[in-house]
Order: C-alpha cells, then sequence, then structure tokens
C-alpha cells in the first residue's frame, strides 16, 4: 500500500472516532471541515491536477445546493432522489460552460471562471423562474429520511459527510491511478508536449472540469442538508477564492496538503473566534508568508507513484 | 496506397508576412532514416511543427499513407503513429522517468472513459500491462535506475533518452527527433546514434534534424537541405556533400544558436 | 504521516476542552444580528441592547435564580451565514435567540429553531415569517402588509400623489413590501407609473434614475434599506427629479441622512415611531440606560423592538416558572398589553404583534425627525 | 435622445474611473505578468486615507481648491508608497517562483488591506462630505452633468494623455516598454528593472488613489470592501481592452463604463455584471488578447 493510501485511510479512522470526543458544536465544526475537503479536493482535480487556472468553484458547489434545494422545495422531492441530479447538473452545466473558454490561457480562464461565478450568482440574486429565493435564498430545506428514520441530528449529518468524503477519496485514488489523472499532469506540467504525445487537451481539461463539479455538486448538496438553508453569499467569489487558495496553500495535487489547506482556512479560524475581526488579517499575512516560504505549499506532491516492480536499484 | 511513407507537397507557412517555409517539397520513405538540415533559421523546427500539428501551413498539402493531414491537431497526429521529440527538451521535470514514460502509452491505453472515476478488472488489466511495457522501455535505454526519479533531476543525456524513450513508448511509424545530439558529449552521441538506428531496426521509419554533420551523414540514408524555408537540394550523403549550394549556405552562418521556431 | 495525528490530536483537544466548560446553571440567551458588515450599526445596537437587560437581569439576581449568559453571533444579515449561526446557538444550548435584523437572516434561522424547540423573536417585517406559525417565532415588530396599507393611504389619500414610482432592491423584505405597497396604492385609486428595482450596494443608480426622469413622477417610494436609499435620494436630487421621496421603514437610520447629505432635507419616512418620540415611560428609561453605556443612542428603533421580544420571553419565563420552552411559547400566544419599551405588546397565535401604530416623519434641515401625519 | 445622451454622460463618468483603476492592473501585468489582485484594495484604502486626511485637516469643511488638491497629493502619495511596499513584501520575493503562487500572495495582499481597513476604521459604511466638490449642476438641453462628474472626466483625461506621453515619449517610458517586452534582456542593455517595477507600481498606485478619492467624492458612500467590486470590474476593463496594453486599459475601462450604463439603463441594473462577462468571454473568443491586444506567437 502506497503512502497516499494510507494517510487517506489514516485520516477517514481519525475522523470516524472524533465523534467520540467531540461534543456538538465541534461536531458542526467538524461536518463543515469534511464537506469544504470534499469541495477542496474537487477544486484541486481542475487546478492542482490538470492545472486549469479556474477561480469558479463556488459556482459549481452552489449548483449542487440548489439543485437539492428546489428540487426539495420546490417539487417536493425527498433529499435522497435530489442526490444524482445535484452531481449530473452541475456536470453538465460545467461542461456547457467551460466548453466555450477552456482553450483560454492562465489568467483569461481565471477571470472568465469568475465571471460564470459571477454570472451563476446573479441569477441566485435576481431570482430567476422564481425558483432561487433572490438575495434570501430558500428556507426550509428537508433532512434525509429512510425507512422512517430521520437522519437530523448532528452526528447523522457527519456521518454522511464523512461517507462523501470517503467517496471522494476513493474516486480520486481511482483518478491518479488511471490515463485521465496521468493525463491532467501531464497538460499541467506541459501542454505541448502532452499533445504531442496524442493526449486531448480539451477532452481532458473538461474531464477534470466535469467531476470536479460533479463532485463539488454533491458536496454542494450535504450543505443544503446540513444547514436546511442556502443563499447566494455561501456561493460568490470569495468563497471561490477560498477554495483556489486552500489548493495552493496546501499543496497542489497533494492529498494530505489539501486537507492540511482545508484544516487552516476553516477550522483555524472557528478555533481562533475569539480573534474574529483580525483574522482575516493574520490569513492573508498567512497566504503571502506561506507563498514565501513554500511556494509550492505547505506539503507539496511528491510524484513516483508507480508500480512496485518497476522501482529497482537506487532512486 | 502511396509508396511514400510520408510526403510533403508544395507546403508554405507565413510568419506574419514573413516565409518561414516556401513551397517545400519531400517524400520519406517507410523505414528510411531522413536526415532534414540546413543552416539556423532555415525553417527545420516550423516543418516538424507543421507536420506535428503545432502549426497549420498555409499552402500544400502533408500526406500520410497518402492521405492529407494538414490541419489534423497534434493529438491526432501521435494517434496516426506520428511521434516527436523537441529541440528544447520538453518533460514534464517534476514527475518521475517512468511516469514521463507512461504518456508515451497513453494512446495505447483501452481505459474507457468512466474507467477514471471506476475501477473495472479491464481498467486494472490494462494499467498493468502499459506498466509493464514501461519497464521495458526503461531496460531498452538503460533507465531502469531512475524509475522514480524525478525527469528534471537527471543529466541532459539522460533526459534526451527519456524523451526518446516516451515516443517510442507510443509503438511510433515515425519518430521525429529535432536535435537529438544538440548538447551531447562525444560518447553520448555514440551512444545515440547506436540507438538510432536500434529504435530503426524495431522498423520504426526516423526523420531527424541535426546540426551534427558526421552524425547526419553516418545515419542517415537521405536528406534534404533547406535554406531561409527553401527547398536546396537532396540526395544521399555523398551527394549533398559536394553540392555547391549547400556549402554556400552554410558559409560564414557557423553559429549553433537555438533555431527559430 | 508526520503532521496529522498532532492535527487530530489537537482538534480532539479544543474539543474536549469546550465540552468540559459547560455548566449547568447558566441560562443562555442568544443574539442573532449582524454586527459586522452593511446593517453592522443595526446589529450592534440589537446586541448592546440585549446585553444591557441582561446586565440588568443579572445585578437583579438573574432569571429563575439563575445567571444569564449572552451568546452573540454575527449573521452579516446574510441568509447563509444565518442558517450556520442557528446551527451553532442550537448547539450551544440557547433558551431562545433575538434577532436577526434582516427578514432574510431570520428566516433563514427560522426552521433550524423550530426544529430544536428554541424561542426566536425578530423585528423582521417580511410577511412571510409568520406564515409557517412555527411555534417558536414571535415578530416584534409589525408585517410588511400593514405598513404598505398605511403608507398607500397617506400617499394617495393624504398626499394625493398622483404619479407614484415604486423602487425596492431584490431583497424579499424589499420586495414584498414593494409588491403590497403597489397593490394597496391601487386599491386605494392611486396611479403607481413605474414599478423599479435597484441592486444593493451597487452604489450607481443613475441608470434607473433616468429612466425614471422621463416619467416626471410626483413621488418615489423606496421600499430598500438605509444604505442604497440615501444615495439613490442623493442621486435622485442631483439628476434634478422634482419628486418627493418617501422611504420605507428600513431607511430609517442616521445614515441615511449621512449618506443623502443636504439632499436628505424634505424626506419623507415612514416608520413606527423612532427612540426619541416613544411615549412611554419605559422607553425613556431604557434609553437613557443605553446612553449612559455606551455613549450612544441606539441607532434605530429596531433595537428597542428586539429588546421587547426579550422582555417580553423573559416575562414570560419568570410568570411561567419554566425554561421549557414550549410553556414558555404558550403563555406568550396569550399575552395581553404587556408594557413594552415601543408600546404595548401582545401576540396572535402564529407570534405575530398586534396592535402596531406607524407615523411619518419629514426629514428637517438639521437631520432632525419631524412627525407629519394626522 | 435626452436620457440616451444622459446614459452616455453617466456611463464615461464610470468609465473614467475603471480606466484609471484599470491602468494599475495594466501595468503591473505588462510588467510582471502578474494578476495584482490587492489594487482594487488600494483603492478603497485610498478612499479612506483621503476621508480622514480631509477631516483632520480641514475638519471646518469648506470647499477650497487647495483643501481637495492637499488631499488628493497627500493620499496619492500614501497609496503609491503603500503599493511599493507591496511589491517589495508580496511579490519581489515570488518573482521566480510559480505563476500561482504570485496570485495566491496577491489575494493575500488583498485580504490584509482590507481588513487592515476593516481594523483602522470599523466595518461600518464611512461617508464622504457632500460639500467636498460645488453642488453645482449644469443642465445641458436636459442632460444633467454634475460639477463633480466634470471634474472626474477632465482629470481622468489629463492624467491619461500624460501617461500616454510618458511612456511614449520620454526615456522611462522606453524602458518601462522595453522591459514589458523582455525583462532579461532589458537587463543586458543595463535597465534597472527592479526600479522600472518600483515607478510601475508607485504609477499605477497614484492612479489607483485618484480614481478611489473620485469614487468617495461622487458615490460618497464608502465601504471597506469595495475594492473589491471596482478592482474587478476594472481588470476585465483591462483584459477586454488588451492586457499589458496602456491605450487598452483606457479604451477598455471607458467602454465597459458605457456598455454597463446602456445596460442598466435599458435593460437591467441586476443582470449589468452578467453581461459584463459575457461581452469578456465573446471578446476573448474572437479576440484572445483583447481588443488592443497584440496576438503573441508561442515558442515551441
Amino acid at each position: 500500500m502506497n503512502r497516499t493510501n494510507m494517510i487517506s485511510l489514516g485520516f477517514l479512522l481519525i475522523m470516524g472516532i472524533f465523534p467520540f470526543v467531540a461534543d456538538s458544536a465541534w461536531l458542526a465544526v467538524g461536518t463543515t471541515f469534511l464537506v469544504f475537503s470534499v469541495v477542496a479536493f474537487s477544486q484541486d482535480i481542475i487546478l492542482g491536477r490538470a492545472g486549469a487556472f479556474h477561480m469558479g468553484h463556488a459556482a459549481f458547489f452552489g449548483l449542487g445546493a440548489y439543485t437539492t434545494a428546489i428540487l426539495n422545495t420546490h417539487f417536493g422531492w425527498p433529499i435522497l432522489a435530489t442526490w444524482a441530479p445535484a452531481v449530473i447538473i452541475p456536470m453538465v452545466i460545467a461542461l456547457l460552460t467551460t466548453a466555450p473558454i477552456i482553450h483560454l490561457r492562465g489568467d483569461y480562464l481565471l477571470v472568465t471562471t469568475i465571471g460564470i461565478n459571477i454570472i451563476f450568482l446573479q441569477i441566485l440574486e435576481n431570482d430567476l423562474f422564481g425558483l432561487t429565493g433572490g438575495p434570501n435564498g430558500i428556507f426550509g430545506i428537508d433532512v434525509v429520511r429512510l425507512f422512517g428514520h430521520e437522519f437530523f441530528e448532528q452526528i447523522d449529518m457527519y456521518y454522511m459527510a464523512l461517507i462523501l468524503l470517503g467517496i471522494t477519496l476513493f474516486i480520486m485514488k481511482t483518478l491518479d491511478g488511471s490515463k485521465f489523472g496521468r493525463a491532467m499532469f501531464y497538460i499541467n506540467k506541459d501542454d505541448v508536449a502532452a499533445q504531442s504525445m496524442g493526449i486531448d487537451i480539451r477532452y481532458y481539461k473538461l474531464y477534470a472540469f466535469a467531476i470536479g463539479a460533479g463532485i463539488a455538486g454533491a458536496a454542494g448538496s450535504m450543505f443544503s442538508v446540513q444547514y436546511s438553508a442556502v443563499s447566494p453569499e455561501a456561493f460568490n467569489v470569495l468563497q471561490s477564492i477560498m477554495f483556489f487558495t486552500i489548493v495552493l496553500v496546501g499543496g497542489s495535487a497533494s492529498l494530505p496538503g489539501v486537507l492540511l489547506g482545508t484544516f487552516v482556512m476553516f477550522v483555524l479560524p472557528e478555533i481562533f473566534r475569539e480573534f474574529e475581526t483580525a483574522r482575516y488579517l493574520v490569513f492573508g499575512l498567512a497566504m503571502i508568508l506561506t507563498m514565501i516560504l513554500r511556494p509550492r505549499g505547505i506539503w507539496p506532491v511528491k510524484f513516483g507513484n508507480i508500480p512496485s516492480y518497476l522501482k529497482k536499484g537506487k532512486k | 496506397m502511396s509508396q511514400y511513407l510520408l510526403e510533403i507537397k508544395n507546403v508554405s507557412k507565413f510568419f506574419s508576412g514573413l516565409t518561414a517555409i516556401d513551397s517545400l517539397n519531400l517524400r520519406v520513405k517507410k523505414g528510411q532514416i531522413y536526415g532534414i538540415i540546413g543552416p539556423n533559421g532555415a525553417g527545420k523546427t516550423t516543418l516538424f511543427n507543421c507536420i506535428t500539428g503545432i502549426y497549420t501551413p498555409e499552402e500544400g498539402e502533408i500526406l500520410w499513407h497518402g492521405k492529407e493531414i494538414k490541419g489534423t491537431p497534434p493529438h491526432k497526429i501521435a494517434e496516426l503513429g506520428i511521434l516527436r521529440t523537441f529541440q528544447t527538451i520538453r518533460l514534464f521535470a517534476e514527475m518521475s522517468v517512468a511516469e514521463n514514460i507512461m504518456s508515451g502509452r497513453h494512446i495505447k491505453s483501452t481505459q474507457k472513459w468512466y474507467n477514471g472515476i471506476i475501477p473495472t478488472p479491464a481498467y486494472y488489466k490494462d494499467e498493468r500491462k502499459n506498466w509493464e511495457k514501461v519497464g521495458e522501455y526503461m531496460e531498452l535505454f538503460g533507465l531502469s535506475d531512475y524509475a522514480t526519479t524525478p525527469a528534471g533531476d537527471l543529466s541532459y543525456g539522460l533526459q534526451r533518452k527519456i524523451e526518446m524513450a516516451r515516443a517510442l513508448a507510443a509503438e511510433p511509424e515515425l519518430l521525429i527527433l529535432d536535435e537529438p545530439a544538440a548538447g551531447l558529449n562525444e560518447n553520448e552521441t555514440k551512444e545515440l546514434a547506436d540507438i538510432i538506428r536500434k529504435i530503426q531496426a524495431m522498423g520504426v521509419t526516423i526523420m531527424m534534424i541535426e546540426h551534427d554533420m558526421d552524425m547526419v551523414m553516418n545515419l542517415c540514408e537521405y536528406m534534404t537541405v533547406i535554406n531561409f524555408g527553401a527547398w536546396i537540394c537532396d540526395g544521399v550523403a555523398a551527394d549533398v556533400q559536394d553540392n555547391p549550394a549547400v556549402i554556400e549556405a552554410y558559409i560564414g552562418i557557423e553559429d549553433e544558436d537555438e533555431d527559430e521556431s | 504521516m508526520r503532521i496529522l495525528p498532532k492535527v487530530a490530536a489537537s482538534v480532539a483537544v479544543c474539543a474536549l476542552l469546550v465540552t468540559a466548560g459547560s455548566a449547568a446553571d447558566v441560562v443562555k440567551i442568544g443574539v442573532q444580528a449582524p454586527i459586522t458588515g452593511k446593517y453592522a450599526n443595526e446589529g450592534q445596537s440589537i446586541d448592546n441592547g440585549v446585553r444591557l437587560v441582561i446586565e440588568q437581569l443579572n445585578a437583579n439576581g438573574g432569571l429563575l435564580g439563575k445567571k444569564v449568559e449572552v451568546v452573540s453571533c454575527d449573521d452579516e444579515g446574510v441568509a447563509q451565514k444565518a442558517a450556520i449561526c442557528a446551527r451553532k446557538l442550537v448547539n450551544e444550548g440557547v433558551l431562545a435567540v433575538i434577532g436577526s435584523y434582516t427578514s432574510g437572516a431570520t428566516e433563514a434561522a427560522q426552521t433550524t429553531y423550530y426544529r430544536n424547540k428554541t424561542l426566536q423573536t425578530s423585528d423582521g417585517t417580511s410577511d412571510s415569517l409568520t406564515k409557517h406559525k412555527y411555534w417558536t417565532f414571535f415578530r416584534n415588530s409589525f408585517q410588511n402588509s400593514a405598513q404598505a396599507d398605511f403608507t398607500a393611504k397617506y400617499l394617495v389619500n393624504e398626499k394625493g400623489y398622483k404619479k407614484i414610482v415604486v423602487i425596492s432592491d431584490y431583497s424579499s423584505y424589499a420586495v414584498g413590501l414593494a409588491n403590497s405597497a403597489v397593490k394597496a396604492i391601487k386599491a386605494e385609486g392611486g396611479n403607481v407609473i413605474y414599478q423599479g428595482k435597484i441592486k444593493s450596494g451597487t452604489q450607481n443608480f443613475t441608470a434607473v434614475l433616468t429612466k425614471i426622469k422621463s416619467m416626471k413622477p410626483d413621488a418615489i417610494y423606496f421600499s430598500g434599506y438605509y444604505t442604497d436609499g440615501g444615495l439613490l435620494r442623493a442621486q435622485q436630487i442631483q439628476l434634478g427629479i422634482k419628486a418627493d421621496f418617501i422611504g420605507g421603514d428600513s431607511n430609517d437610520n442616521p445614515d441615511f441622512i449621512k449618506l443623502a447629505g443636504k439632499s436628505a432635507e424634505g424626506t419623507l419616512l415612514v416608520n413606527f415611531p423612532t427612540p426619541d418620540f416613544l411615549p412611554y415611560d419605559a422607553a425613556k428609561v431604557f434609553m437613557k440606560d443605553y446612553t449612559a453605556k455606551y455613549g450612544k443612542a441606539p441607532s434605530s428603533v429596531w433595537a428597542l423592538m428586539n429588546v421587547d421580544g426579550l422582555n417580553a420571553i423573559l416575562h414570560a419565563a419568570k410568570e411561567t416558572n419554566s425554561l421549557d420552552t414550549k410553556k414558555i411559547s404558550d403563555y406568550l400566544h396569550t399575552l395581553r398589553d404587556f408594557p413594552g419599551i415601543t408600546g404595548p405588546i401582545s401576540f396572535r397565535e402564529d407570534g405575530e404583534r398586534i396592535n402596531t401604530k406607524f407615523n411619518v416623519y419629514e426629514i428637517q434641515a438639521n437631520g432632525k425627525y419631524k412627525i407629519i401625519n394626522k | 435622445m435626452d436620457i440616451f445622451l444622459q446614459q452616455i454622460v453617466n456611463g464615461l463618468t464610470v468609465g473614467s474611473l475603471y480606466a484609471l483603476v484599470a491602468l494599475g492592473y495594466t501595468m503591473v501585468y505588462g510588467v510582471m505578468k502578474l494578476i495584482n489582485f490587492a489594487h482594487g484594495d488600494l483603492v478603497a484604502l485610498s478612499a479612506f486615507a483621503g476621508l480622514t486626511i480631509y477631516t483632520s485637516m480641514f475638519a471646518d469643511g469648506g470647499t477650497s481648491m487647495v483643501a481637495v488638491i492637499t488631499v488628493f497629493m497627500f493620499t496619492a502619495a500614501i497609496i503609491a508608497v503603500v503599493g511599493v511596499l507591496l511589491e517589495r513584501l508580496a511579490y519581489r520575493p515570488l518573482r521566480t517562483a510559480p505563476r500561482l503562487s504570485a496570485v495566491v500572495s496577491a489575494l493575500g495582499a488583498g485580504l490584509v488591506i482590507q481588513n487592515a481597513i476593516m481594523l483602522i476604521w470599523g466595518p461600518n459604511m464611512k461617508i464622504f462630505p457632500s460639500d467636498l466638490f460645488p453642488s453645482t449642476v449644469y443642465d445641458i438641453n436636459g442632460v444633467v452633468v454634475t460639477f463633480t462628474q466634470l471634474m472626474i472626466l477632465l482629470f481622468s483625461s489629463v492624467l491619461m494623455i500624460a501617461l500616454y506621453l510618458f511612456i511614449n515619449k520620454t526615456k522611462m517610458g522606453t524602458a518601462i516598454r522595453a522591459v514589458a517586452i523582455d525583462q532579461d534582456a532589458a537587463k543586458l542593455m543595463g535597465i534597472n528593472v527592479n526600479r522600472i517595477i518600483m515607478i510601475i507600481f508607485i504609477i499605477g498606485s497614484a492612479l489607483g488613489a485618484v480614481a478611489g478619492l473620485f469614487i468617495g467624492i461622487y458615490y460618497r458612500g464608502i465601504t471597506f470592501d469595495m475594492g473589491w467590486m471596482y478592482g474587478l470590474s476594472a481588470f476585465v476593463a483591462a483584459i477586454i481592452g488588451g492586457i499589458g496594453n496602456i491605450p487598452g486599459a483606457m479604451f477598455g475601462g471607458l467602454m465597459l463604463g458605457l456598455f454597463n450604463a446602456l445596460i442598466s439603463g435599458y435593460i437591467s441594473s441586476a443582470w449589468a455584471e452578467t453581461f459584463t462577462f459575457m461581452l469578456l468571454i465573446v471578446v476573448l473568443i474572437f479576440r484572445p488578447t483583447g481588443i488592443l491586444g497584440e496576438k503573441v506567437a508561442e515558442k515551441v
């Protein structure tokens, strides 16, 4: 078993026993941490792996959340039934919106993905077709019901989020060990060389966006159920910037890096609530310092995860 | 079916008014080692970029097995069996040697679109098969010891080898080498010549740009000389060496700077 | 694998510390308000008001012999943050939550409080706040539709405007108030020539004002918040639109006058009596204490409304001698004419406060209000 | 027709503010290939600093030209210093790092400035006095132009023309253009690249400061987080015009201001940003480097 798998399993195990030592307030923090980790991983597929400068991820996260919220409150679907659309709709929208701009380079893509996020936000705020509830969003989202049981306690939310993270980690592992994951890395490291090796840049970048958006959508659905409310501000560009930063501060394409990044950006602020007003200031300084001291992130990715029978001789 | 593997017919490429390639013609036979020579700025790399789809020439035809491939995107060209190396080495520097070579297996992989998220038995089999192939190519190029080393950390000579191994791993019909000996010392150059012959023996056709005239004259069975993007002459080594136009083209332009793009 | 165990351990330790800290002999009261953000001065007034009341309560022996502790959560006037606050306050185990200031933030949190049997009292005025008939919710202000009816009668009958423009932002509160107003104006036989929306916070409203200018209205009614209202009024005058400006209740804030500058003069505001005009003794005492403690008066009547909601809940707890939220709620639903700072408090079965009264103020050149309705 | 002309006037006013801010983005991008995400927050900082300078120096109010000019000079100087510090502390150490590291550092710097404003001046909206400029209004056949608008249009045109001449007609300007094209070559030619970058940050920040003050005077209400909104619009304007290109930023700013005013006036202000980004995407699809941007051939 390789290092990354060990870290994932160890992490899932620790998070699995966390509820036994935490009260419900900390469980809520834990749940948010798990949900945001999932979003951060999905951002990492697009940014850290495929290397697309994507700064609009909150839109896909929000699409999942609003899909569940709208289907549940307007059309009375049970939460469980909204899960599939909450994954598929963000995927489809991601493909449709990024297809015309996927060829744009670096900063241009970054600005247009911010644009996608802003357009999404305006659709929410302007209450398109009377579905999104305008600036106030949608309230009173139901809880998950299965066999007559209501999963509504904080601990239920926590374990649902943990399962979602487990699935995400499994998908990431599969992706990394497939030609799809590798193709994304090749494109990221040298796109000209990659296409000369027969890799269709457009296809794999869109693939990354589709998977990233799908996973973010699932996390969004979870998020809407946890708080039983969604509103536009949770999915604004600032959130996108947060996800973007998590990946780069933690370490692009690095599993422990992204977890650390999420911890630093979302859990530490909870712990240091007392320094409420100054905390973003400290954050900003920390972002600058991290980049100066560790330009590739706190825990950079290490390549060379190849089958053991190929590893021989010296390093 | 054409008797030629690759035919360049009257190809021209312009960059904002400047003529980089001027109605060039050449024909590569299967199994040949074909040399493209010419002074710096002659348009050699531009020609390769046209063949591999990075540029689309404004005029002329590029025929592969007799079929027009002009305007085909680079990744499709690779799928057709035309692989290349770069004058300035373009490896995935942070990734390991094995992973670099694995990129050559990309077009040979049979994984389905859903295998990026869901593993299937066929997926595991395919992965295993391709990694084993990577092992074979590392063996062939003497790279096995460096399997997990980041490619960027290795010496220039080794990096050239990795680039060739990577291209070869895609099992190409035509391998295009852009100045493979640049930056190599004498021993490495000799070794390179042996490798190129070995590749030819595997049935791969080779096209190369090279400034090392000894190596070109030694290896290439046929060659075309170009200058200012235009044909000067072609023929076997002896013919070209004695051609006055070639000598004229080379006079006074003996610097070893980078080619233009 | 080196860092991870440390991280996990520190999380666990923090969690234990928090768990150990919660004591049993304390009653917690939550405040959910926009303490930062656009509506910060309203949110801070609410928080200050609640803390003042609780401080005085603790000095007099607390609630049913227990010390009362205030837990504040800043929702920034943002619905999603409100939902997070709701979760947090519920997890803290508060008896009741005071707030929030905006209807949106109030509504986003409502369901969570209801599901967890936590009382909530808010000054939010959206009609929809009481439509669920949650037994946990009590409105300490008045409904939009009541204000809209009053406004329409005033504009059409008393002022006799012929061409009225109605503007709102996109929030459900402002849209709701604007829609109710348009309906009420039409019902009174008035003429609404244009109903428009502005985007809150964009600062530049000249585009929509330019459009309005060509319609030559005699009155502009704005149902949104003071941060936009003040600028809207200033830009209206700048563009030379000679129409009276009537602001809905959320324009009642000192910042409206600052933003509008000289243009503030002559603006009409429709609201519940503002603090200075409250005739009740309780109000005078509270205003004095508040000003003594914080060095300034509360920014508007909204803080006082919320304090009234809090006082009603505390009163009910004392009367029922219980901290059971259901019992307190049952008592509150039958509460009649409890003397509050903002007037007698009575609640209907759906948590609606009844018998409210409105005023129209005209802003004078010196920035003071003058009551002008009959 | 009046309405249309009025929208044009309003659009041009906002557009010239965008253009001033866009110039800061485009100059930094041209030389360092970095989106200076903190630039918008510098603009906000300028509004707050300017307000404080005004109220502390001219507490009794008064609209003397001296007061206004003093405020502008002081503020521009302060913001220029902050801009230079920003480059020294947050960007220079990352000049050789991966591109995205510098982007994160810029985002961090923006967060620092924004929250420093909040800590110093508080989270509430601060309000500019209404009498900084005379409240004169010119009514030209029903088209209303305020004195403030006139000043904005006048000042920003003067500054833009001056900048254009500086870049194109002076030796220093030539050096700036050389550094933008090829830093290494410029260095070999004996140009002090660090000095050029410092000058870029001084000019860009000072222009942003002027814009920030005008925003305060024109709109009156200023909030600690307003920099982001103006920054993003201005950055989009810079890209539409062709980032790295100085006339491009001016053109992009004015065009975006007009476009926004017309969209807000004739369609809906609620969808203004949606249309802005649609415009951006359309421009980038047809002209990948912006309207006035040059096509960059890629070296293979």
